[in-house]
């Protein structure tokens, strides 16, 4: 049938979201963008949950995600919050450059 | 219409997150990533995830990307600087990468045993009424385990955010 | 009829209206303005300035499109596209009317029903900000930045009471779906007082009402809360480098907020389309007697015309109103119309309450309305949202 | 030495007291009071009259170009004690060149009156807090109040245009 | 104002802190020369960490355009219309205080009906000048439809100064000697009328503001200055009684037989922008109670002072004696000639102290016009008053200075 979508689609497409997540964890230096990447990583395995879920028509894949964005968002609230102190402390966002564990 | 939905929307997915990775700009990534976070949305609607979809758009689009646009705003962070990388990655990096996400795809299609292609409207179970049954009945544990993280997050970001007394 | 061609029909009737609602929005907020401040507003073009809207779009179409150098092109060029844009999709979820027949098609007063309508208008909204926020740093304007910060730090602040709100109105509607949760308002205890939300046992939802319509203005931006663009403080905020039609975005959109929060607020809480007493004592003849009233007033004020050419624009209107009034009593389309008449009248009497807010309020202070947001707001809101839980589960 | 004129102002009695040197001249005319104070003497006197004789307000600071006379300027404070409802004026004479001291340090209202006339006069106060020029912008030149300023004629554009 | 931070406080537009310094999060905001809530052209160079203030600057003269140096060269009836320029939103107030000046030089008498239509005038002229400020700093707040209001009644007060002198804004109708013209016919009825239906038009306002939390938020607490601190800032006027100073000049140094009129000084004690606001407010009734006072008792008489060498002669005298065709051709061609001397004298304007320092050299034109304006001080006053808030406050002080900008370059 044509017009319908194997399952593995939605996985490869989750696949190459994670990969190219971690490809921005590795080779941005930008705090912020490494966030931003992880961020990515968790969207693409939400998508594999939801993806699941459909081929076992449950709905706890998607309680799973959900779990995920919570959890995403809190680790987005202190995230930025120490991303903000480190700019405070050091003037720079360069992951290269906040390397001393001190001032 | 259900395969031009989903390439449509993967490929805008796959092509956000590149240019996610590939800008130097923070505000850039990050409206990258919303272009992400919005397609992908789109499928799980595909999928049947209703709830999960709208919760997508609310929490992920909506609360924690403005966040981190708001921070990059504040800070008023530039362009990262660019890197002096070696010819051989330069060259190669692409190329490579396009041909380990083939062998990953392939690998994934190959092993996925043969199920029935995704049909829209085939599995309902993702209606916000199912979700809140199922959430606050099996998972009524971790519900609150999560309610509790996302206080004490809260605490620790007021914590780490405010300014120092002096 | 076919599914596609039936939708298309209506997506057009529906996108007419609003834009002209949105043209005349602004003309009724001016001229309505002007009479609070006890001034005429504009009177120049068309008689009673009616075709002031028209005037408009046409000079800020022809004006010149300025591109500042310093802006970052994509985003600057983006940002009044998605706001305009992400302004009007929500309406497509609204219904206006219950189920009707038309030429033997039966259909819903309404583009199409999601039956997670309400969750779609959160997700859509919460996007919004991103707009005010992209066109405030594509200006690389101090200015703008400032306003767009305080927008978002604004936006997202206020719609967590907006959320608990509806969340309550939820509860007893049981429903995501819009046309469901107006259906759930029909009906009459003791066969007058309406079963809407605000009304309704065994939590009348008048709080959560006022919490949705403050936080409303300021989701809209809207005096009091019209920081983000706090024109003497920050020049324009987050739209002073803007020019021409997207300018103009920037305030359709604005409009095209308002039209979706007085909608919204029409149904969760004022029971939508159905009337405030029953038809069976004669709430069906209202639209007419209005209307009648209405012609009725014009053909007075004609025949004693302050200025000259009253005496030709007003019994126009009165003629105009009297055929409107006689539409209603049509017993095929007052079927039609009776329903969208009671709705339009609920929104209307919102958007006038937004104007007139407009003509009296200061504006509040950043700070101060963060505060506001989060220690009355916010608690109120959630004081309600429990006690309509408990309530609830007391008497299901 | 002070005039016969100004023995029924009791200011200008406790001043001539306080240091004999400080008061040089002075003169009654319609009623009000003028002192002239020996210019090197002006922040003294005036932190004196501010403490001591409740002019705790300074109404403000203008100059008079009398040229050619010499010495050409004279500096004008313009006293006002609310207390005692009392005016009073003192008077500097100032060559041109000659420095003035500031009296920002007794009165915060000086400043800005400082800036003006070193703006248009092109007196210089010392120990001034920051003696920039107020009303033009910064790179005029000459200093229009000057009655050797021409009062047409001047041909003005802005260096960074 | 403290001492300024050369260092920070550098004139270079909008200067972005370099790169990896300590200081890039403090951000420089031009506000102005061009800005919604400056009132005209003035520029404050501002310095904040968000959006708290860490650093105001004014920066004036945008306005300067030398008026100074202008009235030395023309007639002393010449420099009148100049006054009228000097502060805009009251110009009566400014031609009175030049011409008791050059009046006092002369030693001129003026007679009581000159004297009392002058009080009428200017206390017009502070109602007129209050009302801008209401109009401009509810606007500021956001409360769009006070201004508009306040701009009504303006307008009746604009064609009142018409009817008395051809003129709304730049009326030059007190001149040295009394009046310019004879007060028209009809002016009891135009200005009854007004200050008949005043009071319950100031109620107006006070219904949209006074008891408003939104208004009452924004300004109680904002904006202060302690006494000594306005004391010592030179500040003068409504300002320094919303601070409990009970000083007007109309009471303590009155001029022009201010001494015979019954009204109050209204104070507060708070000294912020809302002490400001009643005390204006409550001005405004009390020059409604002066002026009352001047119309029930207007004495008859001249309206200008009988000095030929002076004053302009009447035209059918011109045209029939001699002795008045030669003076007004003298007063017209070479102006008449003051006595060599100085004369500092005070009003109190709507804004404060205005005083006029007038220096003749025995010409026809001064030697020297010194104009002490009361915007010129209070606004130094700026800085302090915002430091450590918020812009919003900030828009909310400097409307309370109530400063016009002709009236701080000249």
């Amino acid at each position: 049938m044509m017009s319908s979508v194997p399952l593995s689609w939605y996985l490869i497409l989750s696949a190459i979201l994670f990969g190219l997540g971690i490809a921005g964890f590795l080779f941005r230096k930008n705090l912020i963008t490494v966030f931003m990447s992880i961020e990515l990583m968790l969207n693409a395995v939400n998508l594999s949950f939801v993806a699941f879920s459909y081929h076992l028509k449950q709905v706890d894949g998607h309680i799973f995600t959900f779990f995920v964005m919570v959890v995403a968002a809190a680790e987005a609230a202190v995230g930025l919050a120490i991303i903000l102190t480190v700019f405070k402390n050091r003037s720079t966002l360069e992951v290269d450059e906040v390397d001393s564990m001190k001032l | 219409m259900d395969l031009i939905l989903f390439l449509i929307f993967a490929i805008f997915a796959v092509a956000c997150a590149i240019n996610l990775v590939i800008q130097r700009h923070p505000i850039n990534s990050a409206l990258s990533l919303i272009g992400v976070m919005g397609a992908l949305a789109v499928l799980y609607l595909l999928l049947g995830g209703e709830f999960i979809a709208a919760a997508q758009m609310i929490v992920y689009a909506g609360a924690i990307m403005v966040l981190f646009v708001f921070v990059i705003m504040l800070l008023n962070a530039g362009a990262e600087r660019r890197s002096s990388k070696s010819l051989l990655v330069r060259l190669l990096g692409v190329p490579l990468l396009g041909a380990f996400f083939a062998v990953l795809g392939y690998t994934v299609h190959r092993l996925l045993p043969a199920v029935d292609p995704v049909r829209f409207g085939e599995f309902t179970g993702g209606s916000p009424g199912e979700f809140g049954r199922v959430l606050f009945t099996r998972y009524l544990l971790p519900f609150e385990v999560t309610s509790a993280l996302i206080l004490i997050a809260i605490l620790g970001a007021v914590v780490l955010a405010r300014k120092e007394i002096d | 009829m076919d599914f596609f061609t039936l939708t298309l029909i209506k997506a057009g009737i529906v996108a007419a209206i609003l834009l002209t609602t949105l043209a005349y929005l602004q003309w009724a907020e001016r001229k309505l303005l002007a009479h609070i401040q006890l001034r005429l507003g504009p009177s120049r073009v068309g008689p009673h300035g009616l075709l002031q809207p028209l005037a408009d779009v046409i000079k800020l179409l022809t004006k010149e499109d300025l591109l500042p150098a310093h802006v970052n092109k994509t985003l600057y060029m983006i940002a009044p596209f998605l706001a305009i844009a992400l302004a009007l999709i929500p309406i497509s979820v609204v219904p206006f009317g219950p189920e009707i027949e038309v030429f033997g098609v039966n259909t819903h007063l309404q583009l199409t029903d999601l039956n997670i309508g309400l969750l779609f208008i959160l997700a859509i909204s919460s996007v919004g900000v991103y707009s005010v926020v992209l066109a405030g740093w594509a200006s690389n304007n101090k200015y703008a930045l400032l306003g767009s910060l305080r927008s978002a730090a604004q936006m997202i602040s206020y719609e967590l009471p907006l959320a608990v709100a509806l969340a309550s109105a939820l509860l007893m509607a049981n429903t995501l779906s819009l046309r469901e949760i107006a259906d759930s308002q029909a009906g009459y205890y003791l066969g007058f007082i309406p079963r809407w939300s605000v009304f309704q046992l065994p939590m009348p939802q008048i709080i959560s009402f006022a919490v949705f319509l403050i936080a409303g203005f300021a989701e809209t931006n809207r005096i009091p809360f019209d920081l983000p663009e706090a024109e003497t403080e920050l020049v324009a905020g987050f739209h002073t480098e803007y020019s021409s039609m997207k300018f103009a975005s920037f305030f359709m959109a604005e409009y095209a907020n308002i039209i979706t929060m007085t909608c919204i607020a029409t149904l969760l809480f004022l029971g939508g389309w159905h009337p405030l007493w029953p038809a069976a004592y004669g709430s069906s003849f209202v639209p007419s007697i209005v209307f009648f009233s209405g012609s009725a007033i014009a053909l007075y004020h004609g025949l004693h015309p302050a200025r000259p050419k009253d005496r030709y624009s007003l019994p126009a209107v009165a003629i105009a109103f009297l055929v409107a009034g006689l539409l209603f009593l049509v017993p095929a389309l007052g079927g039609i119309l009776t329903p969208l008449f009671w709705f339009a009248a609920k929104s209307g009497f919102l958007l006038f309450l937004f104007i007139w807010v407009r003509g009296t309020l200061p504006r509040f202070r950043y700070d101060q309305l963060m505060r506001f947001a989060w220690t009355y707001l916010f608690p109120v809101a959630m004081a309600n949202l429990l006690v309509t839980g408990v309530l609830v589960a007391v008497f299901a | 030495m002070l005039p016969e004129i100004l023995r029924e102002i009791p200011v200008a009695r406790a001043l001539e007291s306080w240091d004999p040197s400080a008061i040089v001249d002075g003169a009654t005319a319609l009623g009000e009071a003028v002192l002239y104070i020996a210019p090197e003497k002006i922040r003294d006197v005036c932190r004196q009259l501010r403490t001591e004789h409740g002019f705790a307000r300074l109404g403000g600071i203008t100059g008079v170009d009398w040229y050619p006379a010499s010495p050409r300027f004279e500096i004008v404070y313009f006293l006002h004690s609310i207390g005692n409802n009392e005016r009073l004026r003192l008077k500097c004479r100032v060559a041109e060149g000659q420095e003035l001291d500031s009296v920002t340090g007794v009165w915060r209202a000086a400043n800005w009156y400082e800036r003006e006339i070193y703006d248009l006069f092109g007196i210089t106060f010392r120990g001034h807090p920051d003696l920039r020029r107020i009303m033009l912008p910064e790179d005029w030149e000459g200093h229009p109040l000057r009655k050797d300023y021409p009062v047409h004629g001047h041909r003005y554009s802005y260096k960074d245009e | 104002m403290s001492e300024p931070d050369l260092s920070s406080s550098s004139l270079t537009p909008a200067e972005e802190p370099t790169e990896g310094s300590t200081s890039r999060r403090r951000m420089v905001l031009n506000m102005g020369p061009q800005h919604p809530s400056t009132h005209g052209v003035l520029r404050i160079i501002l310095e904040l960490e968000g959006e708290t203030i860490l650093n105001a600057t004014p920066d004036i003269g945008y306005l300067h355009t030398g008026i100074e140096k202008e009235c030395e060269v023309k007639t002393y009836q010449q420099v009148v219309p100049l006054t009228d320029r000097v502060d805009y939103l009251a110009n009566l107030s400014n031609n009175l205080g030049y011409s008791l000046a050059v009046e006092k030089l002369l030693q001129l008498e003026i007679p009581p009906k000159a004297q009392w239509m002058r009080v009428l005038l200017v206390e017009l002229t502070r109602i007129n000048s209050h009302l801008v400020w209401l109009g401009t700093h509810a606007m500021d707040i956001g409360a769009m439809t006070v201004f508009l209001y306040c701009f009504r009644e303006r307008e009746d007060l604009l064609r009142i100064f018409e009817m008395f002198s051809g003129q709304r804004m730049m009326t030059s109708y007190i001149r040295v000697g009394g009046l310019a013209l004879e007060p028209p016919r009809g002016w009891e009825q135009a200005v009854g009328k007004f200050i008949d239906a005043f009071p319950s038009k100031l109620a107006e306002y006070e219904d949209l503001l006074t008891k408003n939390p939104i208004w009452m938020n924004r300004t109680k607490g904002v904006g202060f200055l302690a006494l000594e601190d306005l004391l010592d800032c030179g500040v003068t006027g409504p300002m320094i009684r919303a601070a409990g100073m009970k000083w007007d000049i109309r009471k303590d140094e009155p001029y022009s037989s201010y001494d015979k009129f019954d009204f109050e000084i209204p104070t507060r004690e708070a000294s912020d922008v809302y002490a400001r606001y009643e005390v204006r407010l409550e001005e405004m009734r009390q020059s409604v109670r002066i002026i009352r006072q001047a119309m029930d008792g207007m004495p008859e008489g001249a309206w200008v002072t009988s000095a030929p060498n002076v004053v302009l002669p009447e035209r059918e005298k011109m045209k029939t004696q001699i002795e008045a065709l030669i003076y007004h051709f003298k007063i017209v061609t070479e102006g008449f000639t003051v006595p060599a001397g100085e004369a500092y004298v005070c009003i109190e304007s709507p804004r404060g102290e205005l005083g006029y320092y007038v220096v003749s050299n025995g010409t026809s034109k001064p030697h020297r016009v010194f104009m002490r304006t009361p915007s010129f001080a209070n606004l130094q006053a700026l800085p302090d008053m915002v430091k450590g808030r918020l812009i919003a406050d900030t828009i909310a002080a400097l409307g309370s200075i109530d400063f016009v900008l002709g009236d701080v370059d000249r």
